[in-house]
């Protein structure tokens, strides 16, 4: 989170697989797309690399939002199924945000093909109005004074 | 190490590449168009798993460029090609890009520069692009090519020409950060010897035109299949939104008309063996993008005959409500005050005549072999390359050690054509590498 | 880590692509206050000549151990500055992009905000770069040689293939010949015959010293990895050495008769015999399943050629790659479906194709029930598309062009014959539309039936098939002489211990799966092992073949330098911490981990050559021992805390 | 004789089973005796605040703390400890990381004194009586008013090194007498491991000294997830290879695997290994890697999950308070602590 001239501006960490999500955010800049500066990308190799600790270190850094991208199911994984175990992580990992009381709309896991780069403008439009809407996550957090 | 030239950078020239380089052989790609990719380049989503062609093809693209003996000779057309295999001499017309590619590096400052649109080949006209251009987002090499033909200070309006004094433009010239661009490019001839050719040339698409009952060209809201993938795809004229070109607004009924120019005694015998699948595709692309269209399919036979092609159809029927008539269709009509379309067809079912309004069509036209090269090689009676001896002597034509692979060999799709590639690498492998079989050891 | 990280930050101002957005000169200021930071600087194009050389001399000049580029997306230039920092002295895996082109200035207009976006995805880049570690590629001899399993016309291709190319080769079959299912196809088109296609195949391996023939051998075991397999092969006794004439005298006095597989079940063979005229080896085998060493045949033969104390043998092969080609199953129809086994004159498209080669019991001529038929008729889909509730969902994608190319044949030698055939779709894709048309020529006629499939009654007035036309749409009766079911292809028998011993996994129409059904058709998920021929799915004659000569590009492209390149950034055990849990092993789609005892200690190993560094073992190893290297868990969390100015501490 | 090395202990929020563990050391423990003065030990001996407040700083050579911190009167102790010690030690589970009253901080503290003092079923409270911070109690035989001060308590539990710096940790609920012995001998040898280390027990998960670990089969996948209350485990089989979901491979190891020779699934004691930042997102990583789906049959994947009712409670048993997450977003300040009450 930071603030700048009083507004809200969250920020959003976004783990994106090397071959799908990550070329498409590289395509939404070859193609001049606009959106909102408040992603910060960590390109892994597979969407199946990514772990919930990330996740969760993300969070209690101060993320207002994380997205976890990787390739369409069933078909587009470059590594076969790293999708799939990406889709069964963080099936579970809702589980606990839901029983933390952090709002479903902070984390998102999406799909997004390498050539799906309007999905990826329209995901981080999303994105950002959703939690500019909901608010800074960290002072919830901080429960000691 | 000898070389093997591979004409075509398409799927299936990129695939032949890959496997010789890898082997340590040189490789020359030619191709006609600015960047490699071919036909598969255009495609927004592939059948039956319905993965993204780009997320597919691009790194094998840019794979091309790992390998220092993979040299990839674009804007270019093959000219002549004599000798024998083990050492065929060929001539290429390397055509003037009018940008210098060892300094460009696809920075992209010169296309929103230029002052000159033209209308967008890679989006089947339905977008714009400039004068100086990249071919696509994802080109490879990426690098800047003028059209002549359009350009301001190449082929500058006779009037014009007369009112200034000195060139015309420059806009290119002046942004360009790292001066690459040379108007005074020059047609160049390159010669090569190389042991072994691979004809990869795929492709076209028939020209709808020629069946003008169907009205293509003249009725706005029909579509050949290529402009509709381009419509669907996300990097296409529209961001992947279907729209109808007469009025913009989001079409309710399509139909898909198989067979346009294939199957049939007036122009191709041969069955083209992609539409059915990549109309149904499309269907199921177009079910995805507007949950409302109700999509059809005319046809005579369904041919689903590829691995996953069967469950591909029965799920475009069950989950996404596609309708398939089997009827040949005769004659559309537009309607003149909506631009709506109405298709006459024979419904072999009921052995009638019908008619059925739509608001977009969409033709899903035959294949074409781009066999007319200047090589010494044999044609079938339909055009493709002829093939010497497929059981015994694979992908060869009646040339020795020129071999032929993907659609210029015979309509087929995409993963037969990458296995000849492959196979194709595998034959011009032994001819670049000279090994022969009689002399070495016998296994134990 | 060893040494204290020197890092070196270039911010390239690409022209006005980045510079235009992002004030570069404030982030380069800024990089120089991150830590282990010694030197930054901004250039107008980093990716230049001179560009490179900043880097180079910075290099050495300030004696940097991790440089971080500030640029465009890795996808374009991290091959280009990483050859850039190996040539000056540094491992090119200590180079980090930061992406502040397609990721910053040109999709953000406010220079404000671009400014600052570029700043932390620069101390990003720096955070992950403190962390890096050099690493190496690895090299590992790998034989130059192949094991091809099936001896069909795909396996024969791709053993062609590679022993011309200088391979040494292992066909293995099962069978005690070689030639596959393409040797008794009576015609592949109108002009070939099957069994001429093969012989002249064969001629071509028998030529070949590099190729060595294992007939009535299987694969028991495989181990290793590309490059360096070790593959276990059963040689089932034979009992028939080469001194056989082919004299046929043992054949007379066998006593043990069963069904002639070689003629799909048309008449009977001895427990020795020779499976088919041209078969290759061309020796007599004894069916060491049925046989029951009476010894007969031994007594009879006069060239000493049967030895029935012959036993199995087992032998380890050293072969590099594996190229699977062991084909498909013929559909069996259930007793019934369609009349099936209930009269003789009902039969598979199979065995027309026997009746039809000149080399058949019936030399050729189409003799049902002891006479010429005066009509037949072709029901399609048999054990396809869904039509009967045995069926496969797939289409067996051959069934229609051979059916019709037997009709052709058979209207060519007797035009009176009524020939119907019946179906849902003409699958004649390509150029075989030709043989459509041929076959419409020649007055074959076509019945096309939908969801309600025909009805084969048998009378005592003779064979009727109840059909409803759907182009016509009403019910017909077709008195019929004879029935030919096009049965489908189905994954072969064996196809569960192939599965078991190579590893190969299966679609859900139960066939191999390829590593990409599109872009990687010819090769199995796990580095080494190709496939060919109807093994992945059903393919006519043609396309089998090609996929031999693909299967063998795949091999050489893998093999031809002797040796193969390991990637570096692939997965790492730390031994010290590794639990031998097995979580990696269940969750790796290469099946490249495995557990291995060290020093009495389960230990997962990664077989390196196998690992296509996905990175999912990282994510799942409960205690951390697995890493990602490139990836390593330190690396993303130190990513993750420099967004919100954190540090990771090792 | 050179002076004996002295040794404070003091409970926090503690059940007892880390003060058992100290006795279970049995004989051993007049070998500890021999070694060590204790200078500061609440639960054995009537030590007082001002007798830790009269030791120089730095006098007490190790103080071993054991307990989550609850109460504002912990935070207190472990400060001055803190002062007076050269070395701390998080002694057990919830010292080190919350432990089992951590899962406490899934209700915010009002919902956690309601639950605690209303609404479970064992409690009969009538007149709604809560913890109040003062409470005045009239005395009228002797016309006097008597104050009593009750220690507030802290929003949120917390382990021990979220309140002052930490040397080292010794995990287990409670620490086995081993691990205990091990740590103690590793302290006293002089030879001392690096500031932060997990001391006493094992650098590799549990799996490495489970006896089941030889029985997994090659590949550990798993259809169905399952509970020990509701399905019986099959003998001499792995547990996780059943589809329990048993801790032991992201659990330090080191109790010799003691709930699985009772045929129960490890549920983490030991805590995390080195390397790991988040306990619970690890095993939720892997946890959902041995489920066996590919995603088309996305129902049966929901229902795999939905078949434990309480994920965070499985994956953060004991350790909750340490986590990335350590109690319930948005909580906020208590209401139902009364300042004064008067009696």
């Amino acid at each position: 989170m930071s603030e700048t001239k009083g507004e809200f501006e969250p920020k959003i960490v976004v783990y994106a697989c090397n071959w799908c999500t990550y070329a498409a955010t590289d395509l939404a800049g070859t193609s001049r797309m606009s959106y909102p500066p408040n992603v910060r990308i960590i390109r892994v190799m597979c969407s199946g690399r990514i772990d919930p600790q990330f996740v969760l270190q993300a969070f209690a850094d101060g993320a207002d939002g994380v997205i976890v991208a990787g390739c369409h199911p069933p078909a587009d994984c470059h590594y076969i199924e790293g999708n799939y175990k990406a889709y069964r992580r963080f099936e579970l990992f809702r589980k606990l945000l839901e029983t933390m009381g952090i709002e479903q709309e902070r984390f998102r896991l999406e799909w997004i093909s390498a050539a799906e780069a309007s999905r990826w403008v329209q995901v981080v439009n999303e994105m950002v109005t959703q939690v500019k809407k909901l608010g800074p996550l960290k002072p919830n957090l901080e429960v000691r004074e | 190490m000898s070389s093997v030239l591979i004409v075509g950078g398409g799927v299936a020239g990129i695939q032949a590449a890959l496997d010789l380089a890898e082997q340590g052989i040189d490789v020359y790609i030619v191709d006609k168009a600015p960047s490699v990719g071919g036909k598969m380049a255009y495609l927004d989503k592939t059948f039956p798993t319905l993965d993204c062609a780009s997320c597919i093809l691009a790194p094998k693209m840019a794979a091309l460029l790992r390998y220092p003996n993979i040299k990839l000779i674009m804007n270019s057309e093959v000219q002549d090609v004599s000798g024998r295999a083990g050492n065929f001499k060929v001539k290429i017309l390397k055509k003037p890009t009018y940008v210098d590619w060892s300094k460009c590096n696809g920075c992209g400052v010169c296309t929103e520069k230029c002052p000159t649109k033209v209308p967008n080949e890679y989006n089947m006209g339905l977008s714009q692009r400039r004068a100086i251009y990249i071919m696509f987002p994802q080109a490879v090499p990426k690098r800047a090519i003028i059209d002549a033909e359009h350009c301001m200070r190449l082929n500058p309006p006779p009037k014009a020409k007369e009112k200034a004094k000195g060139p015309l433009c420059g806009v290119c010239e002046r942004n360009c950060p790292t001066k690459a661009i040379r108007y005074d490019q020059q047609p160049e001839i390159l010669e090569l010897n190389v042991s072994a050719v691979i004809v990869a040339t795929g492709m076209e698409l028939y020209d709808p035109r020629n069946l003008p009952e169907l009205g293509y060209g003249k009725y706005q809201n029909v579509y050949t299949n290529l402009e509709f993938e381009r419509l669907v795809s996300a990097t296409g004229p529209t961001n992947g939104e279907i729209v109808r070109k007469s009025d913009g607004k989001h079409p309710k009924k399509i139909a898909w008309i198989q067979c346009v120019g294939s199957r049939d005694i007036r122009f191709n015998h041969y069955c083209s063996a992609y539409c059915c699948m990549a109309a149904t595709k499309q269907a199921i692309l177009a079910k995805e993008h507007l949950p409302e269209v109700q999509c059809t399919v005319y046809y005579m036979d369904i041919r689903a005959f590829g691995k996953g092609f069967n469950e591909f159809l029965e799920r475009a029927k069950k989950e996404f409500g596609i309708n398939y008539i089997r009827g040949k269709v005769v004659r559309i009509d537009e309607i003149p005050e909506t631009k709506n379309l109405k298709i006459v067809y024979e419904d072999t079912a009921e052995s009638y005549m019908k008619a059925d309004e739509y608001d977009m069509v969409v033709l899903s036209v035959a294949i074409t072999p781009n066999s007319k090269l200047p090589l010494p090689v044999e044609l079938t009676k339909d055009g493709f390359i002829q093939l010497k001896d497929p059981y015994l002597d694979p992908v060869s034509t009646t040339v020795e050690g020129i071999f032929v692979v993907g659609a210029v060999a015979g309509a087929k799709d995409i993963p037969d054509s990458v296995t000849e590639a492959s196979a194709a690498a595998a034959r011009a492998a032994l001819i670049a590498k000279r090994f022969s079989c009689p002399t070495p050891e016998v296994v134990k | 880590m060893t040494e204290e990280p020197r890092i070196g930050v270039y911010v390239c101002h690409c022209g006005f692509n980045i510079a235009g957005t992002v004030d570069v000169k404030k982030v380069a200021e800024f990089a120089k206050t991150l830590p282990n930071v010694v030197v930054a600087k901004d250039y107008v194009f980093m990716c230049s000549e001179p560009g490179q050389d900043l880097i180079k001399a910075d290099i050495k000049a300030h004696n940097l151990n991790r440089v971080v580029v500030s640029a465009c997306s890795p996808s374009l230039h991290e091959i280009t500055f990483r050859t850039a920092v190996s040539e000056a002295g540094l491992n090119k895996y200590l180079l980090e992009m930061a992406n502040i082109r397609e990721h910053c200035s040109w999709v953000h207009h406010d220079k404000e905000k671009a400014t600052e976006k570029a700043k932390e995805i620069v101390r990003m880049a720096v955070a992950k770069a403190r962390h890096l570690e050099p690493l190496q590629e690895l090299e590992v001899k790998a034989e130059t040689s192949a094991l091809v399993l099936g001896g069909g016309v795909a396996g024969m291709r791709a053993a062609l293939e590679l022993a011309n190319y200088g391979f040494n080769v292992y066909l293995v079959e099962k069978a005690p010949t070689i030639g596959g299912k393409a040797a008794l196809i009576g015609y592949v088109d109108p002009k070939t015959k099957g069994a001429e296609i093969v012989s002249k195949m064969f001629d071509r391996v028998k030529d070949c010293p590099r190729i060595q023939v294992l007939t009535n051998a299987e694969l028991i075991q495989l181990s290793g990895f590309a490059g360096n397999y070790i593959a276990k092969v059963r040689l089932n006794p034979r009992y028939v050495n080469e001194k056989c004439t082919l004299c046929g005298e043992c054949e007379e006095v066998c006593p043990i008769e069963v069904s002639n597989e070689y003629n799909f079940g048309l008449n009977k063979r001895k427990a020795i015999f020779l499976p088919f005229s041209n078969a290759y080896p061309p020796y007599y085998a004894i069916d060491y399943r049925v046989c029951v060493k009476c010894g007969e045949c031994e007594k009879v033969c006069r060239f000493g050629a049967i030895s029935l104390k012959e036993e199995p043998k087992v032998v380890d092969l050293k072969v590099g790659s594996i190229i699977i080609a062991t084909g498909y199953d013929p559909y069996r129809p259930f007793k019934g479906e369609y009349g099936y086994g209930l009269h003789q004159n009902i039969m598979t498209l199979f065995q027309l194709e026997r009746l039809l080669d000149p080399d058949s019991p019936t030399k050729g001529e189409l003799i049902v029930g002891n006479k010429i038929p005066k009509s037949i008729a072709f029901i399609q889909c048999v054990g396809s598309r869904n039509t009967t509730p045995g069926a496969k969902e797939y289409c067996s994608r051959m069934c229609c062009t051979t059916a019709i190319n037997s009709a052709v044949k058979i209207k060519e030698k007797y035009p009176d014959m009524n020939v119907y055939i019946l179906y849902k779709d003409i699958m004649t894709y390509g150029s075989d539309e030709t043989l459509y048309e041929e076959a419409g020529k020649k007055l074959v006629q076509f019945i096309k039936f939908e969801e309600k499939i025909p009805k084969v009654s048998i009378t005592p007035e003779g064979l009727f098939i109840d059909v409803f036309e759907y182009t016509i749409q009403e019910n017909l009766r077709i008195p019929v002489d004879a029935i030919v079911l096009s049965i489908g292809m189905l994954p072969p028998r064996d196809i569960e211990e192939l599965i078991a011993v190579t590893r190969v996994s299966c679609g859900g129409e139960g066939f191999v799966r390829e590593a990409h059904l599109k872009l990687a058709p010819v090769e199995a998920p796990t580095k080494g092992i190709f496939l060919a021929g109807c093994i992945t799915g059903p393919k006519n004659i043609l396309e089998s073949i090609r996929m031999g000569s693909a299967a063998a590009a795949k091999a050489m492209s893998l093999l031809s330098k002797g040796k193969l390149t390991i990637e570096p950034m692939i997965a790492q055990v730390n031994e010290e911490k590794c639990s031998g849990c097995a979580i990696c092993v269940g969750v790796c789609p290469y099946s490249a981990i495995s557990i291995k005892k060290v020093n009495g200690d389960r230990i997962a190993y990664v077989e390196k050559a196998l690992c296509m560094g996905c990175g999912t073992c990282n994510a799942a190893c409960p205690s951390g021992a697995m890493q990602h290297l490139g990836f390593k868990d330190i690396q993303l969390l130190a990513q993750t805390r420099a967004v919100f100015g954190g540090e990771m501490n090792v | 004789m050179s002076e004996k090395p002295k040794v404070a202990w003091y409970w926090c929020a503690s059940c007892g089973g880390c003060e058992e563990s100290f006795v279970d050391l049995a004989e051993r423990l007049l070998k500890v005796f021999e070694a060590v003065d204790i200078v500061f030990c609440p639960v054995a001996m009537d030590f007082k605040r001002e007798d830790v407040e009269k030791l120089p700083d730095g006098s007490i050579t190790v103080a071993l703390i054991n307990g989550g911190i609850r109460l504002k009167e912990h935070e207190e102790m472990v400060k001055l400890l803190r002062k007076k010690s050269k070395i701390v030690i998080a002694y057990g589970a919830c010292s080190a990381w919350g432990g089992i009253p951590g899962l406490a901080n899934l209700y915010n503290l009002d919902e956690a004194l309601e639950r605690k003092y209303l609404e479970v079923p064992t409690i009969e409270n009538p007149k709604e009586v809560l913890p109040t911070k003062k409470i005045i109690v009239n005395i009228p035989e002797a016309k006097m008013k008597a104050e009593l001060e009750l220690p507030e308590p802290l929003p949120v539990l917390l382990p021990l090194d979220k309140v002052i710096d930490v040397d080292y940790y010794i995990p287990g609920c409670p620490p086995t007498p081993d691990v205990f012995w091990n740590a103690l001998q590793a302290l006293l040898s002089g030879n001392l491991p690096p500031k932060g280390a997990i001391v006493g027990a094992s650098n590799r998960s549990l799996c490495d000294e489970c006896s089941l670990n030889e029985t997994k089969p090659e590949k550990v996948l798993v259809k169905e997830f399952k509970r020990p209350d509701k399905a019986k485990p099959e003998p001499n089989k792995c547990l996780l290879a059943q589809g329990f979901l048993c801790m032991g491979p992201v659990t330090r190891g080191g109790c010799t695997a003691l709930c699985i020779k009772g045929n129960m699934p490890c549920t983490g004691c030991f805590g995390l290994l080195d390397g790991i930042v988040d306990y619970g997102g690890k095993a939720i990583s892997y946890f959902g890697s041995i489920l066996d789906y590919s995603p088309v049959e996305d129902k049966e994947i929901k229902k795999a999950f939905d078949s434990i009712p309480d994920w965070v409670g499985t994956i953060y048993k004991y350790s909750l308070a340490s986590a990335k997450l350590s109690h319930k977003a948005g909580a906020k300040k208590p209401k139902r602590i009364k300042e004064v009450v008067e009696i």
